[in-house]
This record gives structure tokens, C-alpha cells and sequence, in this order.
């Protein structure tokens, strides 16, 4: 059977949320890896939920907001670009491998760029195979 | 060998909210295992571990009294900061018929021959007046009445719909082997009852210190008020009781947090007489 | 007379002045400890503590750690080392202690030791300044020329590595915590009260020491000091099981510098890089 | 009983008693020495001073399963984790840490109740004591002079082991250490010499000098209760503490532990793992009281603890001066000099 990869999608409200929202009123077909959170501002974004997603088994996080200056709360994603870059740069120094965390800017009428983007990322991070680095065994 | 760490398996069968600001509730829990329910042998002033797995332990006073056999009771307080309160929370958040674990009885009781012969005066202050109603009932059953003097109880709570048990504080009051002084600090349009601070009516009370006992449960304030009065009323340190709060874990005296000087709170008290207190550090 | 010796010298001269004067009501420096190379942060309150001041090659204790806790307006004198104040240029800048309640004492110096192995310290596990960033006072000579290789350096052997590799590197390494919590103790930026570690709602980490928990606690640790992190190296000699902490942190006070153009620490008038955001900032970072 | 083995074969000895059941010895780390369940005989070292952890893991380890249970929509599945250790051996174990364990016990085994963990682990590991080298001056940091211990003390051993520059000598000290003793083919039987350089050795032992005050358990507790409202002294003893819990960790003799419910999805387990009297939450309440808000008023339940509240409750001080706490402080604070300076009041 082939892989198929279990994706965390942490979507702003304001562009990224309504962007998928349009992917799918359009009827845009991409991959359904991705299942999305919620949030309000991509900068509401703790780094510790990436690290525990990655725990809780997560193959793959992707993280959507609106373009730099087009926050609907001004400045918001500003902030959430340093302080997710600055996480990418720790996964990859702890030896995540870097494809399995992705950040991109879609707008509210980005629908096609939101399928596109998924496509591409689902396929990466199939390419990668189980993420097993971080995610917690029982035994 | 009898594991101590491992809980019995109890049902919740009644829960009552007690004050109107929803945030103390009482719990009856029945045993699953009849054998558990006859090793559960327990005096008032003891104490339990309740357990929720998944969650985690919290030590609660034991609010019934082994005359009420069948069941047991505790009263439990709503608490929360951001790092602590998840017991008592999950707790708020059961019905009738859940399943959970108790592991005790633990501690000490309160010194039921000491108190025997004595009259005893009962403070209590608030949501801490839970094993001192396991103490009244269980010094006013039928059996055990006579073994004591006279039983006067102050009662008191910031406000009338703060006060806990109401309906048996309605039915002490019509008993004619207990005197009951309720208050409230302040009370409302239905309140017919009396006003003022549990220091001040104790006061206006006045109980004799002729062989009499005092034991006392409350908010640190509403003991470090009322002490004194005791203290002016001629009552010997010997003789006011108390029941400690600190934080624990196992319950039997080997986790380490809960010791006072020498003294583990959860074995050797929580029920210690202010004398004894004088004798240990002051670190609690 | 050594340098250290004169630091020492100058060190307890200050100090004497500045509480016989009044002008400071505490003074963090170093204290004798159980032998010469243990001393101990020592805090001077009155003129006859003063005697008990020291400084030699193993005082390394980063005493920024101490001043948050102190009620604000009281008046403290520190003694830093080139990394410490950073650390208070970093404090000032986050609002934990105020520049006017405090006298800096700044020691210039080199060649500091690890008191358990007894190795310097410059480079490898430090950031490898000379002279502090801030001061009023300087209780040696300025060091001119120093040099000893970028304090990045280190980093050289896991940048090299693949993923896998870092990643077996660091899970062994954090396998050996044992969650004594002194690197956060220790730390001069971990002030939080209540830690994230220590808080149940949510519980993000086993309060237990398991791995996960391990791991989850030191990779937000360095998530919430990237950035703030002044390199002193102090949590990696507070640690009883000597985890190569400073590492991490190393790496990513190095990205965030060239991400940020900003180090930690260098000048009061900074804000800290993580809760600011500059028109430079491009999505390159995030690739 | 007396055996010995030459050093080369150590290898085979180690062998043996790894087919006894799990063998903990001290194995070289990247920088410490630390106590290890060996899986490769050769990684057993016998050159080393003392462990940077305490032996008291192997019946105390950091963190225990109680109830493994699993969460369902209706009701919780639990079990309780069935005791059931291996018979073990401890190989290296200095005086002090040996020591230790008799401590220990009084309180786990001790005041009425059992702990089911702890006792079953204790009693089917078996402790072979390593007397320091006479030839090695003590740590600065040690102190186990102080406590009455001596660097060639069996107490506490079940077998005491002294190293001869070409033998390892072995002398079974209880019945345990006797069985076990036997049982090992691979050992020899030691003559009246072996005998009398163990006699010799042991004996030199005792001339090996760490630091050194006179202390008498009765006296240094009722002390520690006359200076306990001392706040003074407290804060200036315990400026530096940093609150962290390395000392408590890395102690002999420290026993706290919590609690805690751990679930994955809807797997969980109820641990024990070990707490420290050092930490902030150590006491909180669910209240949000603290009793011991106060790095101070920490440290000194940590100091009272040891010296005086253990003297009055287990009729012993609870501490053997191994200077771990000492040697692992951040910053350098010295739980001796503390008493020192207390006794001094």
C-alpha cells in the first residue's frame, strides 16, 4: 500500500482558512493529507505546537497565513514569519528533516495557490516517508 | 502485602452542589467491592486520595461519618491556578454513576477518646467545615451522643449562599443536643440568621474552657482571629485542634513533601493540637 | 600581579566604596567556596562582606542571573564578564531591571575555566568577548586585539552532520537529562514564573522524564531563548550530566543573527529580535 | 568467606554474574563515570572515583510505572503493575553510597508502611562494595568522614570487594553476599594471605581523610531546630541557590517523589518519579498556597531534613557525605559547610 502521509495544516482565519474554503467551493482536487487547525493569526502559532504535532505523529505541518502586510491585524504575520522561521532552523538542527515543515503566505482568493501548494507538500512529505524522528513510541 | 498506592474502585451515586457559586460540590461514592467498603474503616477528620486516571490524585477530608454506613462523602472545592486544580476540575466534571478510585482511609482523626467526656466547641469557617461535619455526625448518632458533653458549633461563611450543608444545619438547629451558631459576614434580603465574623461570635458565644475542647477548621485568617479568643476565653493550647493543609502525593509518608519538622502531615496528622504545632517549625 | 589578582583587588575597592557610600545596597560579585577553584556568587550587603570577595579563572557564574529577583529601585551593584552584561543589556531591554537601579562593574577578561575540567571556556562554550558591552565601571585593563576564533566555531562538527546524524546526537544527549532543571535555573533569561514546564494547563512536556518530555522542553527552551540567548554558557556547566547545551543555542544565536542583523544583548536601545520585525525581513528565511 | 579473581579475568566475572540476571557497574561516559545495566562485559571500569549519579536507582529509579490503564468512552480500563524485579547485582558501589541504602530503607521499609517498589527491588538485588583507593586522597567535596564512614566500610555491602595490585579480593559480609559468593565458579578461593592483605587494606582504608567535623546526631538536630527561625543565616547561606534540583537528583539519600498521570491518546500510565524539595511547586497547593515560597525556606527544609527531621523520625542523619551535592551545585554551595557554620551559632 502506498505511504499516505498524515499532514498537520495550522491555516490563518482571515486568508489561508478562506483560501482552502475557496479550493474547495471551486472544486479544485488536491490531495486530502492535510488536515487543517484553525487559528485566528498565523502568529497565534506556538513552535511547541509544530514540535508536538511531530510527536503526536504527524508526517508533515504546514503553515498558511496572509501575505506580509496583508494581516487583518496589521503586523501579525510579521512577528509569526520570525518566529517560524527561527523553529524551521531549530527542526533542522535537532535533524528534522527540513521538507516536513512548510510556511507559505495564501490569500483569501488564492484557492488554486492553497491546492498547489498542498499537491507539492503532500508529495514531499511522501517522499520523505513516516516521519518517526520525533514522534513518541509506546512500548 | 497490600500495595498503598493502588486505589479502590468506587461509583459516584449523588452529587450536590452546595453553594450557589457552583464551585463546591459533594460527592457520595459507594464501593464496588463490598470487601473494600469493610476494610474502608475510617474515623472523622481522615482523609482519602481521590483518584481519576488520566488525571491524577488529590487528598480530600472525608465529609461523612462512619455512622452513615454504605457510602462515603467528600466535599471538594473547584480550585485552579495555571498549575494546579486538574483533580478537582476532572472531579466538577463527573455524573452520577462514573467510576473513579479512593485510596485511605489516610492520616489521623480527630482524637475521638480525647474529645470523649469533653465538651466540644466546633469552629469552622467556609468550604474547610467538611470533617467537621463528619465530627458532628458523628458525635450526635444515637450511640455515641452520650459519650460527650455538650456540642456547640460556630458556622461560619461570607455569605449565605456560601454555606455548605444546608439542610442538616437546618435540622441541628431544631435538635435540642446541639447549639448551633450560624453566620454569614454578610447577609442578604432572605437572610434571618445571624451576621458577623466567626472571631466575633465566638466571642459573644463564650464558651466555658471547663473541659472543654475546641476544633477548629478554617481560612488561615479565620484561624489567626480566632485563636486569640480561645486563647482569652482561658483555653489551653492542649486543648484547640486543628486540621493542617499542605500538599501531598502518596498519602502514607514516603513522598517527603507534606512533612512539617519531623511530623508527616499526611500520617501523622493533619489533625494536630496548636500545642503540638508550637513544637514544630513554622513552615506551613 | 596577575590580572585576575588586580580584578580581584579592584573588585573589593569598588565594592567597599559603593556600599560605604550607600549608593548600592547589594553588590553580586564572588564569594570563597568550599575550595580556591569553587568560588561561589557571593552577594555583599555590608562593608565586612567585602573581605570575602574574590575573582579568579573559575568565577564563570553568570550573575544577571540574580538581579530579576530583586524588588525594583533597589540600588545593586554587579560584577559581569563580557558575556554577564549582555545578559543585563538583555534584561534592561526586556524591562526586568531598570539602568538606573543598577552600578555595572565590568571585568575584562580572558581565559576563564570550567571548573570541572579546568578548560577554557573562551570560545568553545561562551561568545568569546573580552570586554563587556556595558559598564560604569571597569575593574581591569581593557583587552585590546583578543582574538580566538569566532565563538561559532564549535558549531563546525554537527553543521556537518546530515539529519540523522544530529538527530541520534541529540537524543542521546538528551536521554542523559534528568530534569534537575538547572540549565533553566541557572539561565540569566529564564525568569518566567510560571515556567511552561512547570504549567498543567496545558501540560506541554511529561512531568515525568521521559524522552519525549526530554525533548520537548529543551527544543522549546532554545525556541524561547533564540534570539535572547547572550551565549555565556552557563546552563551547559550547570548541568550535573554535562549535555552540550550551549550548542543549540550557539546555532541559533547564529541564525538569528544573520536572519535579524541583530545579536543579543549589544546595545540597550534594542528591542529584542523576537518581538520585533524589520522592513529587511524577506521570506528567504523561511526557506 | 573470602575469594578473589586476578584483574585481567574481570571480564569473566562480570559474565557470571550477568547470567546471574541484570548486573549495574560503572561505565565510562563521554565525561562521567555512571552506574550502567552492562550489556558488554568490557565496558565495566573499575578506575574511577565515584559515579556521578547515585546508586539509588536501582531500587528508586527516576521514574516508576504504578497503573497502566486505558481511557474509553464508557469506562477506564486500569491495571496495576505487577512487581516483579529480576534478581540483580550492583557491582562498585562505594562505602558511602552503600551506606546509604540502610538508610534509605528505614524510611521506605520503615514508620508502618512498606513500599512495595522499593522492598522488592531491595531484596532481590545483591550490592558488591568497592572500597576507594587508600592510595587516591579524597575528593575535597567529601565529607563521609564526618558521617562515620570510612573509605573501606562494608556496611551496607553484601559483598565488599578491595582491589590488590593484582587481585580483586571478595568477602561476603551477609548471608546474601555468602550465597552469591558460591555460587561464582569463576572465582577463587582466597588463602590466610589473601585474608590478611584484605585485613591490611581494609584497615588502610580507614586512614584515607576527607573533611572532617565532629558531629553527634541528637546534637546537630537539636541545633538545626534552635537556628530554624534564624532567617538571617538562611539567606545568607543560601544567596546563591539557584533552586534547581542537581543536588537533590544526584543525592543518596533523597527520596521525594510525585506523582503523575501520563496518557497518550487514551493509553496512560500513573507514575512515580523522583521531585525536589528545591523546587517551586514542590509544595504548591491547589489552593495556589505555598508553604515555602522562599529559596531559603527550601533549602532549609533540605538541610533540616537531612539532619535534623530524619534524626528525630528514622533516629539517623540522612546523609553519608559523598559530596555529590556539593560537586553537582551550579554554584558551588556545600551542604557542610552549611552544618558547619550552623553548629557554629
Amino acid at each position: 500500500m502506498d505511504f499516505e502521509p498524515k499532514i498537520l495544516g495550522i491555516a490563518c482565519n482571515w486568508c489561508t482558512y478562506t483560501g482552502a474554503d475557496l479550493a474547495g467551493t471551486t472544486r479544485l482536487k488536491y490531495p486530502q493529507n492535510v488536515r487543517t487547525v484553525r487559528v485566528m493569526c498565523s502568529s497565534r502559532i506556538n513552535p511547541s505546537f509544530i514540535i508536538r504535532a511531530f510527536q503526536l505523529g504527524a508526517d508533515g505541518v504546514l503553515v498558511g497565513g496572509c501575505h506580509p502586510g496583508d494581516c487583518h491585524y496589521g503586523t501579525g504575520n510579521l512577528y509569526a514569519r520570525r518566529k517560524l522561521a527561527v523553529t524551521k532552523k531549530i527542526l533542522e538542527f535537532a535533524g528534522m528533516e527540513p521538507k516536513r515543515f512548510r510556511v507559505e503566505w495564501i490569500s483569501a482568493s488564492e484557492g488554486k495557490k492553497y491546492a498547489e501548494v498542498v499537491e507539492e507538500f503532500t508529495n514531499d512529505v511522501k517522499a520523505l516517508g513516516p516521519q518517526t524522528k520525533f514522534k513518541i513510541r509506546k512500548d | 502485602m497490600q500495595n498503598p498506592y493502588i486505589p479502590m474502585p468506587v461509583e459516584v451515586t449523588k452529587i450536590v452542589t452546595e453553594v450557589e457559586t457552583n464551585d463546591i460540590k459533594t460527592f457520595r461514592l459507594n464501593f464496588v467491592n463490598k470487601e473494600d467498603e469493610e476494610n474502608f474503616k475510617y474515623l472523622p477528620g481522615q482523609f482519602a486520595e481521590l483518584s481519576i486516571l488520566g488525571k491524577g490524585e488529590s487528598p480530600i477530608g472525608i465529609a461523612s461519618s462512619p455512622t452513615q454506613p454504605g457510602y462515603i462523602e467528600f466535599t471538594v472545592q473547584r480550585a485552579g491556578t495555571l498549575v494546579t486544580g486538574i483533580v478537582t476540575t476532572a472531579l466538577h466534571d463527573l455524573d452520577v454513576g462514573a467510576r473513579i478510585g479512593v485510596r485511605g482511609p489516610l492520616g489521623n482523626s480527630w482524637p475521638i477518646e480525647f474529645l470523649e467526656g469533653k465538651n466540644v466547641v466546633v469552629v469552622g469557617g467556609g468550604f474547610a467545615f467538611t470533617t467537621l461535619r463528619s465530627l458532628i455526625h458523628y458525635m450526635l448518632h444515637k450511640d455515641n451522643r452520650p459519650r460527650f458533653g455538650d456540642i456547640s458549633v460556630v458556622y461560619g461563611a461570607r455569605t449565605p449562599g456560601l454555606l455548605c450543608y444546608k439542610e442538616e444545619l437546618a435540622a441541628w438547629e431544631k435538635r435540642k443536643d446541639i447549639k448551633m451558631h450560624v453566620t454569614v459576614d454578610k447577609g442578604d434580603a432572605n437572610w434571618k440568621g445571624r451576621e458577623g465574623f466567626v472571631p466575633t461570635v465566638c466571642k459573644e458565644v463564650g464558651p466555658s474552657p471547663e473541659n472543654a475542647v475546641t476544633v477548629i477548621c478554617g481560612p488561615p485568617i479565620m484561624i489567626r482571629f480566632t485563636l486569640p479568643v480561645f486563647f482569652e476565653l482561658g483555653f489551653a493550647k492542649e486543648n484547640i485542634l486543628t486540621s493542617l493543609e499542605m500538599r501531598m502525593k502518596c498519602g502514607v509518608g514516603k513522598c517527603g513533601r507534606c512533612n512539617v519538622g519531623h511530623k508527616y502531615v499526611c500520617k501523622d496528622g493533619p489533625v494536630f493540637s496548636f500545642a503540638e504545632l508550637d513544637k514544630l517549625p513554622r513552615d506551613f | 600581579m596577575t590580572a585576575m589578582k588586580k580584578i580581584e583587588e579592584n573588585l573589593r575597592k569598588e565594592a567597599k566604596r559603593l556600599l560605604e557610600g550607600g549608593e548600592v545596597s547589594v553588590v553580586l560579585a564572588y564569594g570563597r567556596g568550599y575550595d580556591e577553584n569553587h568560588p561561589m556568587p557571593f552577594a555583599a550587603r555590608t562593608v565586612e562582606d567585602v573581605d570575602s570577595l574574590v575573582f579568579n579563572e573559575y568565577c564563570t557564574f553568570n550573575l544577571a542571573r540574580y538581579l530579576p529577583k530583586y524588588p525594583p529601585k533597589t540600588k545593586i551593584a554587579v560584577a559581569v564578564k563580557a558575556a554577564d552584561s549582555r545578559a543585563v543589556v538583555q534584561l534592561i531591554q526586556e524591562e526586568k531591571v531598570r539602568r538606573e537601579d543598577l552600578v555595572i562593574l565590568g571585568i575584562p577578561v580572558t581565559g576563564m575555566k570550567d571548573q570541572k575540567t579546568g578548560e577554557v571556556i573562551d570560545n568553545k562554550t561562551t561568545c568569546n568577548m573580552a570586554n563587556p558591552v556595558l559598564y560604569d565601571i571597569l575593574l581591569g585593563d581593557e583587552i585590546h586585539g583578543f582574538k580566538g576564533g569566532s565563538p561559532y566555531d564549535v558549531l563546525a562538527e554537527l553543521e556537518g552532520m546530515d539529519h540523522d546524524a544530529r538527530m541520534a546526537f541529540w537524543k542521546k544527549e538528551f536521554e542523559k537529562c534528568i530534569r534537575c532543571f538547572a540549565c533553566r535555573k541557572a539561565c540569566p533569561m529564564c525568569y518566567c514564573d510560571p515556567c511552561f514546564m512547570d504549567a498543567s494547563r496545558p501540560r506541554w512536556a511529561d512531568k515525568s522524564p521521559t524522552p519525549d518530555g526530554h525533548l520537548m522542553y529543551h527544543l522549546t527552551r532554545f525556541y524561547h531563548l533564540a534570539g535572547r540567548c547572550i551565549d555565556c554558557g552557563e546552563c551547559s556547566r550547570a548541568c550535573p550530566v554535562d549535555i552540550p547545551l550551549y550548542l543549540f543555542h550557539k546555532k541559533l544565536a547564529k541564525e538569528c543573527e544573520d536572519m535579524f542583523q541583530q545579536a543579543a544583548g549589544m546595545k540597550i536601545e534594542d528591542k529584542p529580535a523576537m518581538v520585533n520585525y524589520g522592513n529587511q525581513d524577506s521570506d528567504e528565511m523561511l526557506k | 568467606m573470602l575469594k578473589k579473581i586476578a584483574l585481567e579475568k574481570l571480564g569473566d566475572l562480570v559474565s557470571a554474574l550477568m547470567e546471574k540476571g541484570p548486573l549495574y557497574a560503572p561505565v565510562k561516559g563521554e565525561k562521567a563515570v555512571d552506574f550502567q545495566e552492562i550489556t558488554n562485559p568490557a565496558d565495566v571500569i573499575l578506575d574511577f572515583y565515584n559515579t556521578a549519579m547515585s546508586p539509588k536507582f536501582a531500587f528508586f529509579p527516576q521514574s516508576e510505572d504504578l497503573i497502566r490503564y486505558r481511557l474509553g468512552k464508557e469506562a477506564t480500563e486500569s491495571e496495576a503493575v505487577s512487581l516483579d524485579a529480576k534478581p540483580s547485582v550492583i557491582l562498585g558501589v562505594r562505602p558511602c553510597d552503600a551506606k546509604s541504602f540502610e538508610i534509605m530503607d528505614r524510611h521506605f521499609l520503615g514508620a508502618g508502611i512498606i513500599d512495595p517498589y522499593w522492598n522488592d527491588k531491595r531484596e532481590k538485588t545483591t550490592i558488591i562494595g568497592y572500597a576507594f583507593d587508600p592510595s587516591t586522597a579524597a575528593d575535597p567535596a567529601d565529607f563521609y568522614n564526618t558521617l562515620g564512614i570510612s573509605a573501606s566500610d562494608t556496611a551496607g555491602s553484601d559483598i565488599f570487594m578491595i582491589r590488590t595490585d593484582k587481585h580483586l579480593l571478595f568477602k561476603g559480609i551477609t548471608e546474601k553476599g555468602d550465597r552469591l559468593l558460591k555460587e561464582l565458579s569463576v572465582l577463587e578461593a582466597g588463602s590466610k594471605t589473601d585474608e590478611k592483605t584484605f585485613e591490611d587494606k581494609a584497615k588502610k582504608g580507614g586512614e584515607v581523610k576527607t573533611r572532617f567535623m565532629e558531629i553527634q546526631d541528637k546534637a546537630v538536630a537539636g541545633k538545626l531546630v534552635q537556628v530554624f527561625n534564624n532567617k538571617e543565616f538562611w539567606e545568607k547561606a543560601t544567596a546563591a541557590c539557584i533552586s534547581c534540583g542537581a543536588c537533590t537528583f544526584v543525592c543518596p539519600t533523597c527520596y521525594c517523589f510525585d506523582i503523575s498521570d501520563e496518557t497518550l491518546f487514551r493509553d496512560g500510565v500513573r507514575k512515580r518519579f523522583w521531585d525536589a524539595c528545591m523546587f517551586t511547586d514542590f509544595t504548591l497547593e491547589a489552593s495556589g498556597h505555598n508553604p515555602r515560597p522562599r529559596i531559603f525556606q527550601r533549602y532549609r527544609q533540605k538541610v533540616c531534613h537531612k539532619y535534623s527531621y530524619h534524626v528525630d523520625k528514622y533516629g539517623c542523619i540522612s546523609c553519608v557525605g559523598c559530596g555529590r551535592c556539593t560537586r553537582s551545585c551550579p554554584v558551588n554551595i556545600d551542604i557542610y559547610s552549611i552544618i558547619e557554620s550552623a553548629s557554629k551559632l
